[in-house]
């Protein structure tokens, strides 16, 4: 006549397992979503490959994002833009027909973003890009990017790590970034 | 003291214990029916409404932004302090006519602070953010600020919920371990877990009773901390009439007041659908009474208190938050407080209102009510009667406001329904431990075979 | 630098009480009771700037109105002598805030403007700022508030839309203060110059009752009117230490 | 093979005299199960000490310094300059130091509990259910036969009304 | 795991996939929006997204006409402020101002042409522009001129000329512009004393003391930001500080503002003026050559006699005469109500006298003539009073209207009931509306051509009263148009163009009009050989405002005898008995809603009022000891009775106002214009009497008697105030006016850092 509590630990054995596989298939299941659909690189109206214009014809960022030097937003080139090369350049590729057919109905093309900050941060692209910070180091290689992709996690912590290593005037104040 | 156990044996003892826990009858998933049908209907869905819809919900506005939740949150916490307060204390001075009763009424401080916290969780305006105030290491390497008395709140509280708890488990081990032999199934299972093994060597008996003695010990001044903290959630305010001295003493006699009027209740229920007749007595309703006594006199005084050092300062501010609050709109209320807790405990100066079980119950519910208004003037008065006249208001709780309250004693009902089909409520050991141990000759000379 | 530098060095620049007068900027707002004549143009300019809310009929009637800052009306005296006297309210910035020690989570504190600021991402709405604030200026969102299209157009993009839920408060216009110090920098400049930065209210008031600046700046407009002998903090006695200082109404007995 | 010799008492009394002599006979210290703990356990079978109050005192220390680190800690990790207090504020810390004391000294009073009274039991051990009720049990280990039949003389004169050899199997 | 048979398999491989669902949709749950980014196919060429620009216009919410520069962002127009450089406001701007953003942004706004089917109860449907003016333009031929009317709010600048132009291409003279608050009484008295057309400049900035008979020039008075502005400076600006007093029965903001409050009695503003002026006279303060003629005027106004008609004590009238002589420079003003009295003229009058007394004409700190304004502006005879619209109104019933066209104006709510307007335009066959919401009278129209706001208009305009020289100013669009709308100046002339009226009004848009109209100004412009015209628009377009910095000489001012002769003020004559109407009714333009326009402003609806803190409804200020007399508290809900009908509204207890008078806001109680506006409390002028002042026509609208009812009923009164006591807690502190003896900054407890300048 005795007394354990190994025998009962047995008998709960099998539930216990499949808490165990449960969860571990909970943690799987939200790894394998974040893996393979990041939804970090969506399709855009116009396959606008920045590898051709940005790598190989080597055309600065700001020759079309005008504004980052001077405003809060960079600011997407509005189609005269594209038009003023294309108008001359490359017109029988189909992608480009496509931005001429929004330009002969003068409609805007329905950029989608990649990189977008939730409404309540005050992210001036000006102030960065007159700091001497990369445009790569936010929006990573996009000179080596047929389709835009997003890399960088563009959370809170990611962006103090960055302020603290350059030592940002306040720039772990909180109100520095949010509005 | 071991005169009204003649007639009972040792194994009466276990024998009706286990009966408490195993057999069941229709009555009680009648009630439990109930008391979840209502949690459901009168908690769950109004606050699911109000999560959705914002705290607008509720009647709080411009300058009454606390209201009935946070009333309700002191009012649980309150009723939290005396079981595993009174039963340490009682434990530590050793006083014999505990034993039966103590079970229960830590139950009754685990599932109030259970429900407290909830009343937090409602009271938020953002709950889905309330891990924001818990120190955890998160990628916006933020922390939560530990100079705000709230958080001092969140600290004391999850020490309390994990002291308390820890502490009726370990009063149980041997209780369990008693009911694991004479259960089958899965409960045996279950027991077998909770008592981790336990025999009764003479060493398990002497360390758990030092281990639950440290454990009394720590405790007393942590739940006196408790309900200070509570306190000061108001008293470190600049409002008038709260940014008082008094404020934390004041607390915890009444959190101990209504706390052991909510034992009585309990101790009514028990003896009455669990019949612990001969466990739960006279006794047990007489020694309460005195109690209760003693803390509605204490508590009275320190109300008379508040009053002369409002009306002395004769400042404007605490001369018209003392004016609302005994003839403004609430003044009712106040009055109905007055009534319940300060006049009415004075019956219990008579032994024979003391030793008489429903009229006990009727008043511990009648100061539990006027409890719970203190808790609400305490918010409604002072916060619609602040500095500057130009923002003074009126709050009157809203129906979802009044629902939650209801849903919430659902809550605890509910809870202790539970435990009480799990935890043997009246400790059997101790109980053995007043009676006299089997000689030839004695009434528990009998054997169980 | 290494954790140990961050610690020494905060430590050692927040160890003295008062460290608060050694930050880049101490914006303060004097109101010359006797100038304001109670128009109420600053609360609509800040219900414009802000993207404070229509909170409709039923809300004000629960006593659920949001105005940043608010005109507080006082009767002295009956007919044929009764005095009606204005006094504009808004958040005092006050150097030891009450609001700021009880918030459990940090959401509000002081910045480095001395500006008493409200993190609306962070609150999670105990509401106990409010209930610690003495001059009830914190206002609290009930329910998520809808601007009927087109009204929306109007949301400026530089403040946020507050959530319900959320505590939120005069801010003295932190984003032109931000936008203030932006072009600062592009010239060049270390510091705003006095008068370069105005909130809506002080903006807009028809009798220029409201001056605003930095105190610190002791050749700025507000530190001169700072001078004025009339000037006096409401609810002085509870030493909450207000960057709002009034100036005293002038009442004179006959001509 | 049998290895435990356990005598079932009626009465407390008669149990811990039976303890004691076994005691006497050079057996190694036999162990008592009882229903309710047991007065006079001490004189018969020497002083008990517990590692209990040193587990508790350690804990608490260790909370208390914990509870101050972290609140400190914390505040100069990311500064919050609030209410124009310094941001290491003694008073309220303090109050931060003593919950955490509190609760780390609770934590290690179970942890203390646990270990010295050798809880939870992996290996089976010697039990007779009815000790749970209105028995009390003397067990003692016997290494062979011969001292079985001893233990169990001694539990008989000593007044057991029942003697059973019980074996600890290990799981 | 050795032993596990095939049941636990399974089982745990359900478990597994049931996690792996799980995370998955947790996952996918928490991942962001979609969101676009979509730019301008070509950009305005001042536009770049994230930064501001800001546009100089003028403000169209009251006659003051103050100058307002519009930020706007994206596109979009964000806020409203003052332009600095306007002279009027100087870059301050009102509430109302302000809320000119939810006017162009209202939900409620009219968006297309709209062309009712059947009669004026039937439902609108949408048509075209085209559709829209031809109907018109066709109906417009075929009557004959002198039967179509034009009935526009108040317009100045080139606009009101195109009306000019327009109506005489159509042959009709019938162009009348109407405005509720027009101060026809105060036109006439300037007339009349000082022979001026134009509104003199009231210099408060630079006055010592002020007298105000009734005018609320801080609230709602012709131009009350840049009144505030002076005010403001004459308080705290110089090295003496003004004194203010303000003659009314009930507290205005103004009175609220004033150092001192006299509640004459409603009406006898007059008698008090000339008591005030018998007084200087008589105490020798005044030694012009014409003493004796003003003695001799003034002889029926002694101060006992004044006294006992005003129910303002004798030393009160002494004291108040002495210091406006002695307190140089000094101003008198009058207007509101009591420019609205039976004997509105004389009183005005009356109160010039006081200025032409102590001298204060023609200097700094008194008031200064205006030149004559650079643009056109309509005379006086278009200026619609209350006896021409009764004239309309009598027009269209006899049938003389063929076609109504109303622009942006609403007589059917600020006209009292009992003229029966309302019911007379059932009489005109073709009302146009070229309102751009649905208000009282569009909603009696038969066809809505909806205006462009002033926000999205080419435009400019002459702030009156002038301040003091030449100014003009240009209004341009600052947002695209919102909807399928059109600018009134465009419908004008896009309506001349389908009548042939091409010759006179050659112009394509109301913007080639303007900038041709300009060429004037840049033509007399002293930089006219400077810069040419192009350069000059660009300018004025930047700076929003144009004028020529020389006063015009107010020099020796002669005053005819007559004028002294005909001085004389009489008792106010009332509609209804002081015994079964025991109170004057005294109902007072709104601070936010003015005569009602800015009703369907949500941010004016919930602006509390300034001397209430009442939001979303309308009042009953009480005198709180009438009150008592009558038993209502607060709240309760009343009905005020007048011969000519009755309102009701909650009572607000109201410690300054006189126990005889009872006071209701205008601005509430619409029956249309929009969601925010739509039965809200209930409006005072229907139930004023039909009564004009005598010498100009125009509506004496604080001459009427009532009663009250009480309905034992109470109503809600929404206020954003609570107690309006201080009860002894220093909130609001106050010193006397010697300065330096007031409370000193350096004993509070905490010292305010103060530096030494």
């Amino acid at each position: 006549m005795g007394v354990s509590i190994v025998p009962t630990l047995r008998v709960l054995k099998p539930a216990a397992m499949i808490i165990v596989v449960m969860a571990l298939g909970t943690v799987v299941g939200f790894w394998a979503n974040a893996a393979f659909l990041p939804g970090t690189a969506p399709k855009q109206p116009i396959a606008f490959s920045h590898k051709m214009h940005a790598g190989d014809y080597q055309i600065p960022c700001m020759y079309c994002h005008i504004e980052a030097r001077r405003s809060i937003s960079a600011g997407v080139p509005s189609i005269n833009k594209c038009v003023g090369c294309h108008g001359i350049v490359a017109k029988d590729r189909p992608q480009i027909r496509k931005v001429l057919d929004y330009w002969q109905n003068k409609e805007p093309i329905p950029w989608i973003k990649v990189h977008d900050l939730p409404d309540f941060v005050y992210f001036p692209h000006k102030r960065h890009v007159l700091a001497g910070v990369e445009c790569q180091i936010c929006h990573g290689p996009v000179e080596t990017m047929d389709v835009v992709t997003r890399t960088a996690p563009l959370k809170m912590g990611w962006c103090l790590e960055c302020h603290k290593a350059r030592a940002v005037e306040h720039g772990t104040d909180c109100w520095t970034c949010h509005k | 003291m071991a005169a009204e156990h003649n007639e009972l044996t040792y194994a009466d003892v276990n024998r009706d214990v286990v009966r408490s826990l195993v057999e069941t009858g229709p009555k009680y998933y009648v009630t439990l029916g109930v008391a979840v049908g209502v949690f459901l209907t009168c908690f769950f869905f109004p606050w699911f409404y109000q999560l959705f819809y914002g705290i607008g919900a509720a009647g709080m506005n411009q300058p009454t932004v606390w209201g009935t939740y946070l009333a309700s949150f002191i009012f649980w916490i309150g009723l939290s302090h005396s079981g595993t307060l009174l039963s340490c204390v009682l434990h530590i001075t050793n006083s014999a006519w505990r034993k039966a009763m103590y079970r229960s009424a830590e139950a009754m401080t685990l599932f109030s602070l259970m429900v407290a916290a909830t009343m937090v969780m409602v009271h938020l305006g953002r709950p889905w953010f309330i891990h924001w105030s818990l120190p955890y290491p998160n990628q916006m390497e933020l922390w939560p600020n530990f100079r705000s008395p709230l958080l001092f709140d969140v600290m004391a509280i999850s020490t309390y919920l994990a002291g308390s708890s820890i502490f009726i488990y370990m009063g149980s081990i041997p209780d369990f371990a008693a009911v694991r032999d004479r259960t089958s199934g899965w409960r045996h299972h279950m027991y077998v877990l909770l008592s981790l093994g336990w025999r009764g060597t003479d060493t398990e008996w002497h360390r758990l009773g030092r281990a639950y003695t440290f454990l009394a010990v720590l405790i007393i001044p942590l739940a006196v901390s408790v309900h200070s903290i509570v306190s000061w959630d108001f008293a470190l305010s600049i409002v008038p009439a709260l940014h008082q001295t008094i404020f934390a003493p004041y607390f915890v006699v009444g959190a101990i007041y209504s706390g052991t009027a909510g034992i009585v209740t309990v101790m009514f229920m028990l003896r009455k659908y669990m019949n612990f007749e001969r466990y739960i007595t006279e006794l047990h309703f007489d020694n309460l009474g005195k109690l209760l006594l003693l803390l509605s006199l204490i508590w009275t005084y320190i109300n008379v208190l508040e009053i002369f050092t409002g009306w002395y300062s004769g400042t404007s501010t605490e001369l018209e938050a003392l004016r609302y609050k005994l003839f403004g709109f609430y003044a009712p209320l106040y009055w109905e407080m007055i009534l319940f807790c300060a006049v009415a405990p004075l019956l219990l100066i008579s032994r024979r209102f003391r030793t008489s079980f429903v009229p006990m119950l009727f008043l511990s519910f009648a100061i539990n009510i006027g409890m719970y208004t203190e808790r609400f003037l305490i918010v409604a008065t002072s916060l619609s009667r602040k500095y500057l006249p130009d923002t003074w208001g009126l709050y009157v709780p809203s129906l979802v406001e009044i629902s939650i309250l209801i849903g919430s004693v659902a809550m605890f009902v509910t809870l202790f329904l539970v435990f009480v089909k799990i935890f043997p409520s009246v400790s059997i050991y101790e109980v053995k431990e007043t009676m006299d141990v089997p000689r030839k000759g004695t009434p528990q000379w009998q054997t169980t075979r | 630098m290494s954790v140990v530098d961050r610690f020494s060095e905060s430590w050692r620049k927040y160890r003295k009480p008062g460290y608060y007068e050694d930050f880049d900027y101490a914006w303060t707002m004097t109101i010359d009771l006797d100038r304001c004549n109670g128009c109420e143009a600053c609360v609509t300019a800040c219900q414009a700037e802000n993207n404070l809310p229509i909170v409709g009929e039923e809300d004000i009637a629960r006593g659920r109105q949001m105005q940043w800052i608010r005109i507080e009306r006082y009767w002295d005296g009956e007919y044929p002598n009764a005095r009606l006297s204005f006094i504009p309210m808004l958040c005092q910035h006050c150097d030891a805030a009450p609001c700021e020690t009880v918030c459990p989570v940090s959401a509000t504190y002081h910045n480095q403007d001395g500006l008493n600021v409200q993190v609306y991402n962070r609150c999670i709405g105990t509401r106990s700022c409010a209930v610690y604030c003495p001059y009830e200026v914190r206002y609290f969102n009930y329910s998520n508030h809808h601007w009927p299209a087109p009204l929306d157009q109007q949301l400026n993009p530089d403040v946020s839309v507050r959530e319900k839920g959320v505590m939120e408060k005069c801010t003295f216009c932190i984003q032109r203060i931000r936008q203030a110090k932006d072009h600062a920098k592009d010239d060049g400049r270390r510091r705003v110059r006095d008068g370069e930065v105005q909130p809506a209210c002080v903006q807009t008031c028809p009798t220029e009752a409201l001056v605003f600046g930095d105190r610190n700046d002791p050749d700025s407009q507000v530190s001169r009117s700072l001078n004025d002998p009339r000037a006096y903090r409401v609810l002085d006695e509870l030493n909450t230490r207000p960057s709002v200082v009034y100036l005293k109404k002038v009442v004179t007995d006959g001509g | 093979m049998a290895n435990n010799a356990l005598g079932l008492f009626h009465e407390p009394d008669a149990a811990l005299a039976a303890a004691g002599k076994l005691k006497g006979a050079g057996f190694a210290a036999p162990a008592l199960i009882s229903p309710i703990p047991m007065e006079g356990v001490e004189e018969v079978l020497g002083r008990k000490t517990s590692v209990i109050k040193r587990f508790t005192l350690f804990g608490a220390i260790l909370g208390g310094l914990s509870g101050f680190a972290l609140a400190a800690g914390t505040a100069v990790l990311y500064v919050h300059p609030t209410g124009g207090r310094p941001i290491i504020t003694f008073p309220p810390f303090l109050i931060i130091t003593y919950e955490m004391t509190i609760l780390f000294g609770i934590l290690a009073t179970v942890l203390g509990f646990l270990i010295s009274a050798r809880l939870p039991a992996i290996r089976e051990r010697v039990y007779v259910p009815d000790a749970a009720v209105d028995k009390f049990a003397v067990t003692v280990l016997c290494d062979n036969a011969e001292q079985f039949e001893r233990a169990a003389a001694i539990l008989r004169g000593a007044g057991a009304e029942d003697v059973q050899a019980i074996a600890e199997q290990h799981p | 795991m050795p032993d596990i048979d095939r049941r636990d398999f399974l089982k745990l491989v359900g478990a597994g996939s049931v996690g792996v669902a799980a995370g998955f949709v947790l996952a996918e749950s928490i991942k962001h929006p979609v969101e676009y980014l979509i730019p301008f196919p070509v950009p305005p060429e001042d536009y770049s997204p994230g930064i501001a620009t800001w546009y100089n216009t003028v403000c169209r919410m009251c006659a003051a006409g103050c100058g307002i520069s519009v930020r706007t962002r994206e596109g979009r127009a964000k806020k409203i402020e003052g332009n600095p450089a306007h002279p009027v406001n100087q870059g301050r701007l009102c509430a109302l101002g302000q809320a000119g953003l939810q006017v162009l942004y209202n939900p409620d706004r009219l968006t297309t042409p709209l062309l009712r089917d059947g009669d004026r109860t039937g439902p609108f449907t949408q048509i075209t522009w085209e559709e829209g003016l031809s109907a018109v333009a066709d109906r417009l031929a075929s009557v004959d001129g002198g039967r179509i009317y034009l009935l526009s709010e108040g317009v100045r600048g080139h606009l009101a000329g195109l009306f000019e132009l327009f109506m005489a291409g159509l042959g009709s003279n019938r162009l009348l512009h109407y405005d509720f608050d027009y101060p026809h009484t105060l036109y006439a008295a300037n007339k009349r004393f000082y022979g001026e057309n134009n509104l003199p400049y009231y210099d408060l900035r630079n006055a010592r003391y002020l007298l105000s008979f009734g005018a609320d020039y801080l609230g709602s008075w012709i131009s009350p930001v840049h009144h505030g502005l002076g005010f403001g400076h004459s308080r705290q600006g110089g090295e003496v500080r003004g004194y203010f007093v303000q003659i009314e029965p009930r507290m205005s903001l103004s009175g609220a503002a004033a150092d001192e409050w006299i509640a004459a009695s409603p009406g006898t503003e007059g008698l008090l003026a000339l008591g005030l002026a018998h007084h200087i006279v008589a105490e020798g303060l005044y030694e012009g050559d014409d003493r004796d003629d003003w003695m001799s005027a003034l002889a029926a106004y002694s101060t006992a006699r004044v006294a006992e008609q005003t129910d303002v004590p004798t030393n009160t009238i002494a004291r108040l005469a002495k210091a406006f002589a002695r307190n140089q420079p000094s101003l008198a003003i009058g207007g509101g109500a009591a420019g609205n009295h039976s004997g509105g003229v004389d009183t005005l009058v009356a109160v010039n006298a006081l200025n032409y007394l102590v001298g204060n004409l023609g200097k700094s700190g008194g008031l200064l003539f205006n030149p004559d304004p650079v643009v056109g502006r309509p005379t006086r005879s278009r200026r619609a009073s209350f006896q021409t619209m009764l004239e309309l109104a009598e027009d269209a019933r006899r049938g003389n209207i063929e076609v109504l066209i109303v622009n942006q104006t609403n007589p059917v709510f600020t006209l009292p009931a009992a003229t029966g307007f309302k019911e007379a335009l059932a009489g005109i066959p073709l009302i146009v509306s070229l309102s751009s919401f649905m208000d009282e009278t569009t909603a009696l129209a038969d066809l809505i051509l909806p205006s462009h706001t002033y926000l999205e208009s080419w435009g400019d305009d002459i702030p009156e009263p002038g301040v003091g020289f030449r100014t003009a100013s240009v209004s341009q669009p600052v947002v695209s148009p919102l909807y399928d709308t059109r600018a009134t100046g465009d419908i004008v002339l896009g309506l001349a163009q389908k009548l042939g009226l091409t010759d006179s009004m050659p112009w394509t848009s109301m913007k080639e009009y303007v900038e041709q109209g300009w060429r004037q100004i840049h033509a007399r412009g002293a930089d006219t050989e400077t810069r040419d015209f192009q350069a000059f628009w660009r300018a004025i377009l930047q700076a929003g405002v144009w004028g020529e910095k020389l006063r015009r000489d107010n020099g020796a001012f002669a005053l005819d005898k007559s004028v002294i002769d005909n001085i004389g003020a009489q008792q106010p004559e009332f509609s209804g008995s002081n015994d079964d109407f025991p109170f004057v009714l005294h109902p007072y333009l709104s601070n936010t809603f003015l005569d009602g326009r800015g009703a369907n402003l949500p941010w004016m609806q919930e602006l509390p009022d300034p001397m209430t803190s009442v939001v979303y409804g309308s009042w009953v200020e009480l005198n709180p000891a009438t009150a008592r007399q009558l038993g209502l508290a607060q709240g309760d809900l009343v009905r005020v009775e007048s011969p000519h009908g009755s309102v009701s509204a909650p009572v607000y207890l109201y410690p300054g106002i006189r126990p005889d008078v009872i006071a209701m806001p205008i601005g509430q109680g619409h029956a249309e214009y929009g969601r925010y506006a739509r039965n809200r409390g209930s409006n005072p002028i229907e139930i004023l009497a039909p009564r004009a002042e005598s010498h100009t026509g125009a509506l004496a609208w604080s001459a009427t008697r009532v009663k009250l009812a009480a309905t034992g009923k109470k109503a809600a009164l929404v206020q954003t105030g609570g107690t309006s006591r201080q009860l002894g807690r220093g909130i609001v502190q106050t010193t006397d006016a010697t300065a330096g003896s007031g409370h000193n900054a350096r004993l509070n407890s905490i010292p305010i850092k103060v530096v030494s300048t």
